[in-house]
This record gives structure tokens, C-alpha cells and sequence, in this order.
């Protein structure tokens, strides 16, 4: 991981950790922080905790997003302060809904300048955001809203497993990783489970990202905790929570850097540190496999 | 003394609104809860779609947030979010759709945007997610809130989610293909929409008067001559 | 099958008999042909043997499409005639290519009226077909090409299995299926195999049509011959070679439309009057199962 | 007497054109075959792409149809004919495109689509399936034709996949992201586009004449000052 985020994301760069709820790369967004990466253009559906932590600890320059809640939990407090203009730094805000966010990730990865939906009539987000514009249809006249693409420096998309080339196979919720990996210059995949290129084969429609547009395969058990990965673990729900107060206080929220972040090395010394995350390990809930037979 | 909460009276009472069969999009919290009484009652068949990408959800706990693994083991289908927001919401194959927000206006307008102005908010809220989408896009609404004039300002800070006089007109100057929220659902009182897009109050809780639902609002609330009367929730289920 | 194209499909109604080599279901479209539809505008990326019957058929007004061959075997001679105007009857044709079907699907199943792709530029199609058009771009003034929306009023998909709601699962080549489903106003699902609900919510990533916009469900293995069913039967290329003898010759066409559309009652006697198709029975090649638990 | 046949010498040419690694988009017939010799020789970690959704098909056996489920069994990924063409090709991640037709010009158009008038054709050809784009968006295109008169015409009927100047201007003029037909391989010699977008003339296949191509061709072809001259296949692989 540290070679993959050294390698692959740079001051200024706009970077998109996606993961709808599901397979939020958090091992990536914290050696981000202890790269100490500046200025970066993040860009999220839902910012979550992983960018109200980036945000503290002062990597983002601008946050482009849909919606900016802690989910089921409460706030994201270092959000709300940069926004509220409480916070130590400023922050850039560019806002959407969520279809306009996958719009935008539609857009980038068919390398469009736009993508139309109809949306927005009636409400203010055009007026808080300029970029949200109007297209008018060649076959009926009608006037429709537009977003434009949305392509990434880089996509780091987090997966059940991939083989070494890159081939990632996801399954549960899928989000818009598709989308922003196909829509980005460069994609790290960070993986609980590196496979054998013959496991990736057995089961072709398994397949969200082709190896063919992967730079970088990163191994990391564990790496979307607190929030989780269908099969291996579930949701840190009491974290989620937790955050609430942890987020609420700059020194709390400080310290919880300086000890879950710049205090470990890597992943598995977060673990450690987190006590271990035994308690999280998912039940089992096989599915049959298919013929592919012919 | 009334043997039920609020909470339990407004869960009930969203449940009632929903029909078997029906594609639902839900969210979590009371609307979830509406859901499953709905299922367990009168409505078995109720499609929960969430825009997290899971169809037909059968959440073997109570869902934290929207994207829990228990709404996709066991669920009917999962789907990108290209595919909720393309094939099913903006295909018009969503019926209902679950609303709420920081302020409610008197023409069912809604903010989970900003509490003061957009630049130099007072209290910066989380933004749309997929309410405003929802809110043009579904068959019909259901805007659950509980009463007070902080909640129900004459008009919202920021209109994220459209009523049915909104931003530059009405849903139909505006062409948007949902019907809006046909009913907003109080602790107190169910609101509906007159025809000019004003809501109304149309139906009181057992007991609770009209007034006290005028001094949860903050404009003066129109009362329909035939005002209904909500049954208390039903024990069972 | 005979109730639900009875019920379904109408004379003049534009009908859609989707799958890309795969699953294409030749038990829906001889049926149609057995009830003797009249007037229909079909619409396929590859018209295929399945559209060169019902055009000889007379089934057909107009064939909206993208490529028609004989897939590595020669020609569509019903079509060509037709075409070439050798034919009995006249047919109104409209055509894209790949791409601009696939976009009209994208349209239809998204609600939109059109859908942006670039495309055409350089070449003769716009001029052969006036609804390809352009659209600009309302960010970068780029001139885009756009399609119409395709929203038919019925959808035909063979697929591997299904629930008794329509819950639909396809693996292998997936085709345009799910576009086009999203897309119709009404859809009929045709399986080789209805399983319970509780083998759909199984493995519910493998579901590409839900049972919410599905109107039938009609059971009928080797409903798909002389295409394949992955998993299931092979391709008959045999029989493909043999078309092209076949179709040639008007009268030999004829015949074989007696002799096993008409002259059969259904899917059962097609098999059994085609000798069996047991040698195309697929092999083994089962995937391994993933784990849905948390 | 040579001991192979020009589909050989065909294949081996076309397989040459391919590095290791490349992403292909790949049809049936001989851009099949040159892209299994390619792989089996000196391109082992070719990338073959099918626009029927195959992704790094690797068949057991030659596909009769590019969507034999022989391209599927074994494959890495299958996805929809919508990402095939707008995550894929369109996104420009295809390095190669193999295209062929009935007929091919002096600018590298080719005819898929009618011979005669679009309206009343002598012949109905099967139209441009996804040869439009790939003309287009591939990064380069390689064109496979026997040489003859009527299949090599000053200029096509019906352009269904641009070359370098099509209908309307250059690819450029026109905004076309790939850069065409890099290479026209016959089964006499190679024609390569001179800097104005016409064919000349490149590398001639053993024992073959400047005339026979000549007369291969509707228009006075131009010829190269410097001939290449291409190696016959080696009978290894």
C-alpha cells in the first residue's frame, strides 16, 4: 500500500475512494494522511468518515459529493466545521445529488463530456452549482439537465479479490466502482484476497474491473473496516457511532489520528491497535455456483 | 393516557399509505420500520428497493444504514447505482418514495441542504443523496417529519427536494413526472396538498387539536372542512 | 408460450427478440409466427435466422437493427430479398450500427429521449438514416452524435432460470437483455430452467432482470436452439451452415416454416420433430460459489 | 512453389502487427487465427476483446461466431454490450481493431453496408455491426482484403467505416480519437496510407510483383521508393 499511494497519488491530485456503504477504503485513506498529501480534490458520493478524517488532517483542498452524513450515525464534524467555516482550513465545495454523481462517473468512464438525466427542475442545487447545466434532446425539444464527466486521477477501488493482473471481482453492493475505475487515469485495487487467475476464469461475470485498466493490486485483509466487505466482515457499527463524539471535539478527533493512523505502520498494526476485528467476521452464506459448460 | 408513541402512530400511519405489491424506495429509520409493519400486515408483497443497489430486501435485522449487508444476502437482485437511479427511478418504476429533512414549507418543499444561506451556512446538513431525484422521480411521496414552526418554516432555507410549487413553478410547469408528496405525515396531524400545491391539514391523531397543530407551523394552516381521524395503531403486529 | 404471445404481442406492435448470439428465443419467435402475426417492426442488433423467418413469414412491416448476416455462416436470404426488393412483400428498414442499438436500449431503459455517443462522423449512415443525429455539448461546445430512445411495447429474453415472479438470472453473454427489458412496456421472460425464489436470492448479483417489470414467465428448455443457452446446450452451427441452402431457395424456406413452425404445436414437437438435440447437451464447467454472509 | 498459402501468409502478417500485451478487439475467421499465432508466439499476453462482451477469451476452440460461449468458458470478465462499447471502446482502451469488408478504397473506407445505391442495392451487404466505432475509436485498425478490382474500387458505394479522409474531411477535421487503418494486409502485399490519407504501395509478400498489385487495385496505386519485402511464415507455431 505505501509503494501503491507513493506511486500513484500526488499533491493536487483529484482522487475518489468509492464504495457506497460497502468496501470503503479506509487503509488507503489513512496512508494517504501519513503520506501527508496535500491539497488533493476529493470525490465521493457519500464523503463518510474516511474524508472527514482526510479532511482533518488537512489533505483535501476541495470535496466534490451528494451526501455528507455520518450514515445512520449522525454528523461528520470536521466536514460540517470546513463548511461551516469553523474549521482550520478552508474547503472547496462542489455539490450534487447522487444521480448526479453517478452521472458524472457514467460520463467519465464512456470518455463523454456529459451525461444527461433529467433531475434538478424545481430545486436550488443548479444555483449552488454552476456545472449543473442544461442540454436540450435533438428528437423532442425538451430541455434536460447535464452534469459533466467526472475523470479521476486516480480510483482506488476496494474488492473481495483479484487476481495479480488486476482482474477484481466484487459482489454485494457495487456502487459506482465500475464506473470511477473505467473513468480514471490510474486505479489501485486494494483486495482482502489476492487469487489465482483461475479463480477470476471460473466465473467471468463475477468480474467488475478488467486487469487491463488496474495500475497498481494492493493486498489488504481488513481494509474497508469500520466499514465492511460482504463475505469477509461486517459493518463496525459501534465505530460509526463512536464518531459522532470523536469527530465532534478537533483534539479527539486529533488524537484518534495520531494513534490509529500516524501511530501505526500499516494495516495490520491497526488492527492491532483496534484490539482485533474478530467480532466482525462474517457468517457464512454460500451460494451455489453456475455451469459454464458448453 | 394513549398506549402508543408518536413514533408508532407515524409508523402506522406511512404503513396504511402502502399498497401490496407495490415498488417501494426506502430509507432507513421510521420509513424501514413503516415498511416491514407494512409487510407484515397487509402488504407481503411490498418490493424494498434502496438506493444503495438492493431489490427486494428482506433484512434479516434492522438495517443501520441503507448499504447493510443484511439488505443484500437474501435480496431479490443487486444492481449498480447507474441502474437504480436510470432503470428504476428515473424509469418511473418506483411508486413510493420516503421523505424527510430539516424544514418542510407550505407547499411541501424540502431542505437537507443548508440552515441559513448556502455560502455562509449556520448549520450545514448533509445535502440530497437521492431525495431530490426521488422527489421528482417517484409515483408519489410520503414526507415524514414531526411537527414544529422551526420544522415547517412558510418557505425552506434551500429547496433540495421539490414540493409542488417549487423553484420557478408548479410540478407540472416544471415537468416532473412524480405526483410529489400526497401526504406529509406529523406526530400530530397528516398534511395534504390543495389543489393550488398548498398543504392542508386533512386528518387529526386521536385527541390532539386542531390548534396545537397551527402552533406547529410556521405559517397560517389551512383546515379542511372534512377533517379524517387516524385510527390508533392496532396492537397486533 | 401460446397464452403469453397471445396475450402480448399484437399486430403492428414494435417487438424486440433480444440476446447477442446467445439466448435467443426461437421458441417466442416461432410461435409468433405460428399465431400469425402481421405488421410487427422488429428491432435486433443482429436480425439473425430468428427475424429472417418471421420476415419470410410475413410477419414484419419494418426491421430496425444494426447487422444482418448469418454469424460465420453467409447470409439472411429471406432479408436480402426483401432488401434487394426480390421480395413478395415490402420492408421498411431503419439502421444503426452496434453501438448506436445498443445506445437506443440505453435511452429506452434510462427513460430518456436520447443518448449521446460519438460516433458516425466520416461515414455514410447518418445520411441513410435521419435519426441519427447531433447533440452539443453544453460544457465543452463539442458536437456529439445522439440516437432516439427505443422503448418497444414488447420484450422477449431467454435466460438460464427464473422465479415465478420473473426474478431473472443470465450468465454468459449478457447481450442488451436488461436494457431492453428496462426499456419495453411490456416483457416476457422465457426460461430453460424456473427455479424457487430462494435459489435467485441465493446469489442475487447473478439477477439482470427483476420480477417488478416482467408480465410472463414462460418455461420452455431448448427454447433458444439453434442459438445455445450457456451452461445448458451448444450452438447449432450445423444448422447455421444449413441456412444458408435453406433460405436461399423461397420454397425451401417455406417448407421448412411448414414443417417446424407450423407444423408443430409447440417447443416439445419442435425437439422431437428435429430428431433430439441431446448432442448439444452442455458439459460440465461449475463455477465455485461466493459467500454472501456478514 | 511456396509452401504456404496467402491466408497463411495473411495470418502471420496480421499476427505480426500485434504486441505483447496489447488489448484486441478481435473478429472471427483470420483475425482470430493471427491473433492465437500472435499469442502462441511472440504476444503470449495478448488481450483479446469480443464485442459480444468477452473479455480475455482464451478458446478451446476456434469460434464459429465472435459470441461462441467457447470465447465465455475460461474467459476474465463478461460484461454488456453497453460497457463493450462505451467503458471499452469508446473510452479508447482498445489498442487494435481488425476490420475487413467488401469493399475498401483509396483512402481506407470501407463498405459493409450495400453495393449499388442505398436505396435500391444490386447487393445487401450486412451493415456495420460495431465496425463503425471500431473504425473510429480503435487506437489503430488493421484492414484484412484479397486483393482484387472490385474489392479495392476508387471509392466505396456506401462508407460504413471511415478511413483516413472520409466523408466530410480527415479524421481529423472530423474528431476521430483512433488513427485508423495503420495497415491494409492483402494477400499479395501491404498498403500503408501516404501523410494526405491514400494508399501506396508498402511491402510486397515474396515473389509477388509491383503489377499484380497494380492491377489489384481500382486506381493507379502509388508505389513506395522503398519496398518492403515480408518474410514468409516460419513453419514453427
Amino acid at each position: 500500500m505505501r509503494d501503491a499511494i507513493a506511486r500513484h497519488v500526488h499533491d493536487g491530485d483529484t482522487v475518489v475512494i468509492e464504495g457506497f456503504t460497502h468496501l470503503i477504503c479506509f487503509a488507503a485513506g489513512h496512508e494517504i494522511i501519513r503520506q501527508r498529501r496535500r491539497d488533493l480534490v476529493l470525490c465521493r458520493l457519500t464523503p463518510d468518515l474516511v474524508y472527514d478524517q482526510m479532511i482533518e488532517a488537512g489533505c483535501a483542498r476541495k470535496l466534490v459529493f451528494s451526501w455528507a452524513g455520518n450514515p445512520g450515525a449522525g454528523s461528520l464534524h470536521a466536514f460540517r466545521r470546513a463548511a461551516e467555516g469553523k474549521g482550520a482550513g478552508r474547503l472547496e465545495l462542489e455539490e450534487y445529488s447522487h444521480f448526479g454523481m453517478v452521472a458524472r462517473f457514467c460520463a467519465g468512464s464512456a470518455r463523454l463530456p456529459f451525461w444527461p438525466l433529467r433531475d434538478y427542475m424545481g430545486t436550488d442545487l443548479p444555483a449552488a452549482n454552476p456545472l449543473i447545466r442544461r442540454v436540450t434532446c435533438p428528437f423532442t425539444g425538451e430541455e434536460l439537465a447535464a452534469v459533466p464527466a467526472l475523470n479521476p486521477d486516480v480510483t482506488i477501488v476496494h474488492a473481495q479479490r483479484a487476481d495479480a493482473e488486476g482482474n477484481t471481482q466484487i459482489w454485494g453492493l457495487l456502487g459506482v466502482q465500475k464506473e470511477a475505475a473505467f473513468a480514471s487515469k490510474r486505479v489501485i485495487v486494494v483486495v482482502e484476497e489476492l487469487v489465482d487467475e483461475t479463480v477470476v476464469r471460473a466465473d467471468p461475470n463475477r468480474t467488475a474491473i478488467p486487469g487491463t485498466i488496474v495500475d497498481a493490486v494492493v493486498v489488504e485483509p481488513w481494509g474497508a473496516h469500520p466499514s465492511y466487505a460482504q463475505g469477509h466482515y461486517d459493518r463496525d457499527n459501534a465505530f460509526y457511532v463512536a464518531w459522532e463524539d470523536i469527530s465532534r471535539d478537533p483534539a479527539k478527533l486529533r488524537r484518534y489520528l495520531d494513534e490509529y493512523v500516524h501511530g501505526v505502520a500499516d494495516r495490520a498494526e491497526y488492527v492491532a491497535r483496534s484490539g482485533g476485528l474478530e467480532h466482525l467476521r462474517a457468517g457464512e452464506r454460500l451460494a451455489a455456483g453456475v455451469n459454464y459448460g458448453y | 393516557m394513549s398506549s402508543y408513541t408518536p413514533a408508532e402512530m407515524m409508523t402506522a400511519t406511512a404503513a396504511a399509505e402502502l399498497g401490496d405489491g407495490e415498488v417501494v424506495f426506502v430509507g432507513i429509520g421510521l420509513p424501514n420500520l413503516a415498511c416491514n409493519l407494512a409487510r407484515a400486515t397487509h402488504a407481503p408483497n411490498l418490493v424494498l428497493i434502496y438506493e444503495s443497489g438492493a431489490v427486494g430486501a428482506v433484512p434479516e435485522r434492522l438495517p443501520v444504514s441503507i448499504g447493510d449487508p443484511a439488505l443484500v444476502t437474501g435480496s431479490l437482485m443487486v444492481c449498480s447505482m447507474a441502474d437504480v437511479f436510470q432503470c428504476f427511478l428515473q424509469n418511473g418504476r418506483i411508486e413510493v418514495g420516503f421523505l424527510g429533512g430539516a424544514q418542510v414549507d407550505r407547499f411541501g418543499n424540502i431542505n437537507t441542504t443548508v440552515i441559513g444561506s448556502y455560502d455562509r451556512p449556520s448549520v450545514r446538513l448533509p445535502g440530497s443523496g437521492g431525495a431530490a431525484e426521488i422527489a421528482i422521480h417517484a409515483r408519489r411521496t410520503l414526507v415524514i417529519s414531526r411537527l414544529n414552526p422551526r420544522a415547517f418554516p412558510a418557505q425552506v432555507d434551500f429547496i433540495t427536494s421539490p414540493g409542488h410549487v417549487a423553484r420557478g413553478g408548479t410540478r407540472r410547469e416544471l415537468g416532473m413526472p412524480g405526483a410529489g408528496p400526497v401526504k406529509v405525515i406529523t406526530d400530530k396531524a397528516i398534511l395534504e396538498a390543495d389543489p393550488d400545491g398548498e398543504l392542508a391539514l386533512a386528518a387529526l391523531y386521536p385527541g390532539v387539536r386542531v390548534d396545537e397543530v397551527k402552533a406547529g407551523v410556521g405559517w397560517p394552516l389551512r383546515v379542511r372542512a372534512q377533517l379524517g381521524c387516524i385510527d390508533p395503531p392496532s396492537t397486533e403486529a
